[in-house]
């Protein structure tokens, strides 16, 4: 008799992103940053990164100048409230689909 | 006592993956973010129901890329008993074994598993982010939801009874290590976690983890309304090492200054809104007590 | 509704080894041959001081009925103040036999028209250098003598195994010494 | 070699004959030598395993359900509410498919409290998906850990072995201990296809979605449903894989070739009783005796009840007229639990036997031979007379209840 694979289904879940799917469609508003106020953009330093830090979804870089993935974003404007420059602004999202367009 | 850590010199490595379910401007995504770079790659967790089953992904995506047992809600310290028990067994014990739930599965559901843990003196971290209710389940009262706090099931009095001090009742196990921390201050949690790893036997976290949509505020204030109730006296962060106390220093710069009234907290959120004069001053006056302790 | 079964009560006080004592003679009959050895102690709540009983039950077969014995062939009494408190006899089958751990001679004790073997084994535990009160080793000596159906020297290495740390070879002594003072009336 | 112990003890030894890595345990009587021995086993160093004094049953099976997770070989004990209190995690340990081996110490449930034998327990989590083995005396219990163990690796899915409370548990008797090197020999170290791996993370037991969905490598992954059918699809495969066991068990140890039911004089019998555990041995006197009246019965003692052997079932009840299930257990308000599924198995044959019920024993109310005897008699001298509702053996205050 042919030995049986047992157990061939178990609920086990491999790493991946966007298991929510492409949360960027969850934006009402898109951060905006002004790279001319912007830290680490402005100084061309590794500084601040205070919108890497207190990102919920790991959408910004760590990088000079920071940049943030629109695909996942899901805009809930904390980077905006609280970078230490305001160099981000939270605009609607509705006007910059049709910009893209 | 170790560095401190700094944005500049925190890791870049990302143990979570971007694109999963938690709601826009979720406090337990930054703290679970930040958590998971403190634990780093070698560790298990264990995960009850709660918010965080839903930010984890649903089968077959995982958004988290640490190895994860999901277990019954009332199970999640003996789980990682469990699997502490199962790695000494392998001799793989440099894992770091970490429980993680929310406030209703620690201080309700899950705190006879978690006592027995602390008594035993089993070698696990549990975090418990505490977000004051059963917000996966759509915000029901949960044992450490604040006095007057309105929920789906508290809906028009707020609630009657104070939150339950969970952080005090771990501690009264006498274990190694009890830490208070705040989404709010993501380094200074960033810190507990990493020294929690050092050490040997039951550690215990219980972060303060704002939510929007339970709490009534805009997603882009998280860190603002954390801010403001670690800042207006109501929510301390400390340690309890070995059973010495210390303020941590969110709290610490705050000490014989002028704190903001807890009123500014309470405004800044939905939640509060059936509180009265009589009972903000109640509860102003009980803060202003325990402060000038 | 078998005949090949010999049931055999023990009756003593939680904590007096009641359980133990039948457990080294079903150790020994089983060495002997004996393939059915059932030793049931009493189901439930013991609490020390207390009357309890244990059941052995012996037979060259397999047993299958583990209940509770009802209708004995022997009883064996290891503290004779529990016959003020418990009817040691209840359901003893007709020429049954009682061991008793009392002073002789036996015709001090009658049960109907059961055989009585009696011998003082409190005291023979103290002559053997046990501390007073050890009664649960000596009454297998005297349980030997008076049924006859497992002989002592195996009894005595039964007694020896399980006394392991406890006083072995003590024990074994006091088994023997009551086995040859048990006296077996009419 | 043989040794004179009592049924926990041989639990206990099989425990640790199996080489466990992680037992937890919460005591409760009758379980409670059982917990004390393996304590002891660990203690004084003749097992190397992690032992749990955990603080309820529900953290016993959760600590089993994350070591076995982990990758080790698990094991906890209970009797009764203890087992109850496990309900959940006995579901979650299934669905998760884990290999724990659990012993159940058969007694009756509260309230009012009892803690004396009846099944009441163990039949209570039929439905939960584990594999249920029913032992009848001390040799079957050391045998059936060990076999378990073996299964639940093999299938990958969790197995109860049950005995009854007092009657087995606190009895001593002979049984022959098994060689640890023949042991080691039958019985593989555990080696998980998955396990908690940070080299290799994965999360387990998600939130799965009624429907199917494309995992990360894009191939289509199953719903809830198609892992609830893979699991029943295993159960009942693991029929067959039990019997292979059972049967590589034999040549090693020269005991078992009735994996599922155990039959005593049935082959020329027109009537059969059926029961479970030590019952279905001391049924074997009371046929005895009737065969010596002329009257030919047998007994049939299932040793499997999940999955149900129905095939088992049916040969061994084929063409017989009369067949009389014996219970310590019911399902209230309708029949003992076996009772039922026999009858289904028997619904499709085309000269199916009458089947009587008989429900006994419950919160350890003695059940006497005699008893057996005249419900056997009764039964066998008018079968068609009996109803299909259960009676009960043995009430006191108050007339033989039927129905």
């Amino acid at each position: 008799m042919a030995t049986k694979t047992y157990c061939e289904m178990i609920s086990r879940s491999q790493p991946g992103p966007g298991d929510g799917g492409n949360t960027g469609s969850w934006r009402v508003k898109r951060p905006i940053i002004d790279y001319d106020k912007c830290i680490p953009a402005k100084t061309k330093k590794r500084a601040c990164f205070t919108c890497w830090l207190l990102c919920p979804d790991c959408v910004v870089s760590k990088t000079i100048p920071p940049a943030i993935n629109l695909d996942y974003c899901k805009g809930c404007g904390i980077c905006a409230e609280e970078c230490p420059a305001g160099a981000i602004e939270m605009v609607d999202e509705a006007s910059q689909t049709g910009k893209e367009k | 006592m170790a560095e401190k850590t700094t944005i500049l010199n925190l890791t870049e490595e990302e143990f979570v993956h971007s694109g999963n379910r938690a709601c826009t401007g979720c406090g337990l995504s930054i703290v679970y973010r930040i958590g998971l770079k403190a634990l780093g790659k070698n560790s298990v967790l264990v995960v009850p129901p709660s918010c965080l089953t839903v930010l984890q992904g649903l089968y077959p995506v995982a958004s988290t890329k640490l190895p994860c047992v999901n277990v019954t809600f009332a199970s999640t310290a003996a789980a990682a008993t469990g699997v502490r028990s199962a790695m000494m067994a392998l001799g793989k014990d440099d894992v770091n074994v970490v429980a993680w739930a929310g406030d209703g599965g620690t201080s309700d559901i899950g705190i006879q598993a978690l006592s027995g843990a602390c008594e035993r003196g089993d070698n696990i971290i549990y975090i418990c982010y505490d977000n004051e209710a059963y917000m996966n389940t759509g915000v029901q009262r949960s044992g450490t939801t604040p006095q007057g706090v309105l929920t789906t099931t508290t809906p028009i009095k707020g609630k009657l009874q104070v939150k339950k001090d969970v952080p005090a009742i771990i501690a009264a196990h006498g274990i190694p290590y009890v830490a208070t921390a705040s989404a709010a201050f993501p380094l200074d949690f960033y810190d507990k976690v990493k020294k929690a790893t050092t050490i040997h036997g039951p550690k215990y976290i219980h972060v303060h983890t704002p939510c929007p949509p339970g709490w009534g505020f805009d997603t882009r204030y998280t860190i603002k309304v954390g801010k403001l109730a670690v800042e207006t006296g109501l929510f301390d962060l400390y340690e309890i090492e070995n059973g010495s106390f210390s303020l941590s220093a969110p709290s610490q710069r705050l000490v014989g200054k002028k704190r903001p009234p807890v009123s500014d907290y309470f405004a800044a959120q939905g939640r509060f809104k059936s509180l009265d004069t009589d009972m903000v001053n109640t509860i102003q006056q009980q803060v202003d007590a325990k402060w000038a302790a | 509704m078998r005949k090949d079964i010999i049931e055999i009560r023990w009756h003593g006080r939680g904590g007096q080894g009641a359980i133990t004592a039948a457990k080294i003679v079903a150790n020994g009959a089983f060495a002997c041959g004996y393939k059915g050895v059932v030793m049931a102690p009493t189901f439930g709540t013991e609490r020390r001081g207390a009357p309890v009983f244990t059941s052995l039950k012996i037979s060259r077969e397999k047993i299958y009925d583990l209940s509770p014995i009802t209708t004995p062939d022997m009883v064996v009494v290891l503290d004779a103040t529990l016959l003020e408190e418990v009817d040691v006899v209840a359901g003893l089958k007709e020429n049954g036999l009682v061991v008793l751990n009392a002073p002789p001679p036996a015709s001090n004790y009658t049960f109907g028209g059961a055989r009585v073997a009696v011998a003082d084994v409190t005291a023979h535990g103290v002559e053997a250098g046990l501390k007073p009160g050890i009664v649960n080793s000596g009454i297998i000596g005297a349980f030997a003598k008076a049924s006859g159906l497992v002989d002592i020297d195996t009894l005595a290495r039964a007694i020896e195994e399980e006394f392991t740390g406890k006083k072995p070879e003590l024990n074994a002594r006091a088994a023997r010494i009551a086995y040859e003072h048990t006296f077996i009336g009419e | 070699m043989h040794i004179i112990e009592s049924g926990n003890v041989a639990a206990a030894t099989g425990v640790k004959l199996s080489r466990v890595q992680v037992i937890a345990a919460y005591p409760i009587t009758p379980q409670t030598p059982l917990t004390e021995k393996l304590s002891e086993f660990v203690e004084s160093e003749q097992l190397t395993a992690q032992y749990i004094p955990v603080e309820s049953e529900h953290s016993a099976m959760a600590v089993c359900i994350a070591a076995s997770t982990a990758g080790t070989r698990a094991f906890t004990a209970t009797s009764a509410n203890g087992l109850l209190y496990m309900n959940e995690q006995l579901h979650w340990a299934v669905g998760a498919r884990l290999p724990i081996v659990t012993c159940v110490v058969n007694r009756g449930i509260g309230a009012p409290w009892t803690v004396w034998n009846d099944q009441q327990d163990s039949m209570a989590q039929r439905d939960v998906g584990w594999i249920q083995l029913y032992a009848s005396d001390h040799q079957q219990i050391i045998d059936s850990v060990i076999k378990a163990f073996r299964l639940a690796q093999t299938v990958s899915i969790p197995v109860m072995v049950c005995y009854d409370g007092y009657l087995l548990s606190h009895t001593y008797m002979p049984f022959d201990l098994p060689e640890q090197s023949e042991v080691d020999a039958f019985l593989p170290p555990f080696v998980p296809k998955h396990f908690l791996d940070p080299e290799n993370p994965g999360n387990f037991n998600t939130v799965t979605l009624p429907d199917v969905r494309p995992g990360v490598d894009g191939t289509m992954r199953p719903g809830y449903i198609e892992i609830r059918h893979n699991l029943h699809q295993d159960l009942r495969a693991a029929l067959d894989s039990y019997a292979e066991i059972d049967r590589e068990f034999e040549q090693r140890f020269g005991r078992g070739g009735s994996p599922f039911v155990e039959q005593y004089r049935c082959d020329d019998a027109r009537f059969v009783a059926v029961a479970v555990g030590s019952l279905s041995y001391q049924l074997r006197d009371v046929i005895d005796t009737m065969r010596e009246d002329g009257i030919a019965i047998g007994v049939m003692g299932v040793q499997m009840y999940r999955p149900f052997p129905d095939q088992a079932v049916a040969s061994a009840l084929a063409g017989k007229e009369c067949v009389i299930v014996f219970e310590k257990a019911l399902s209230y308000g309708n029949q003992g639990p076996l009772y039922s599924d026999i009858k289904s198995t028997l619904y499709r044959m085309d000269d199916r036997p009458i089947i009587h019920n008989y429900i006994l024993g419950l919160g350890g109310r003695e059940i006497k031979t005699q008893q057996l005897l005249d419900a056997l008699t009764e039964s066998c001298a008018r079968p068609a007379a009996i109803e299909d509702t259960p009676r009960w053996i043995g009430l006191k205050l108050q007339e033989e209840h039927h129905g």
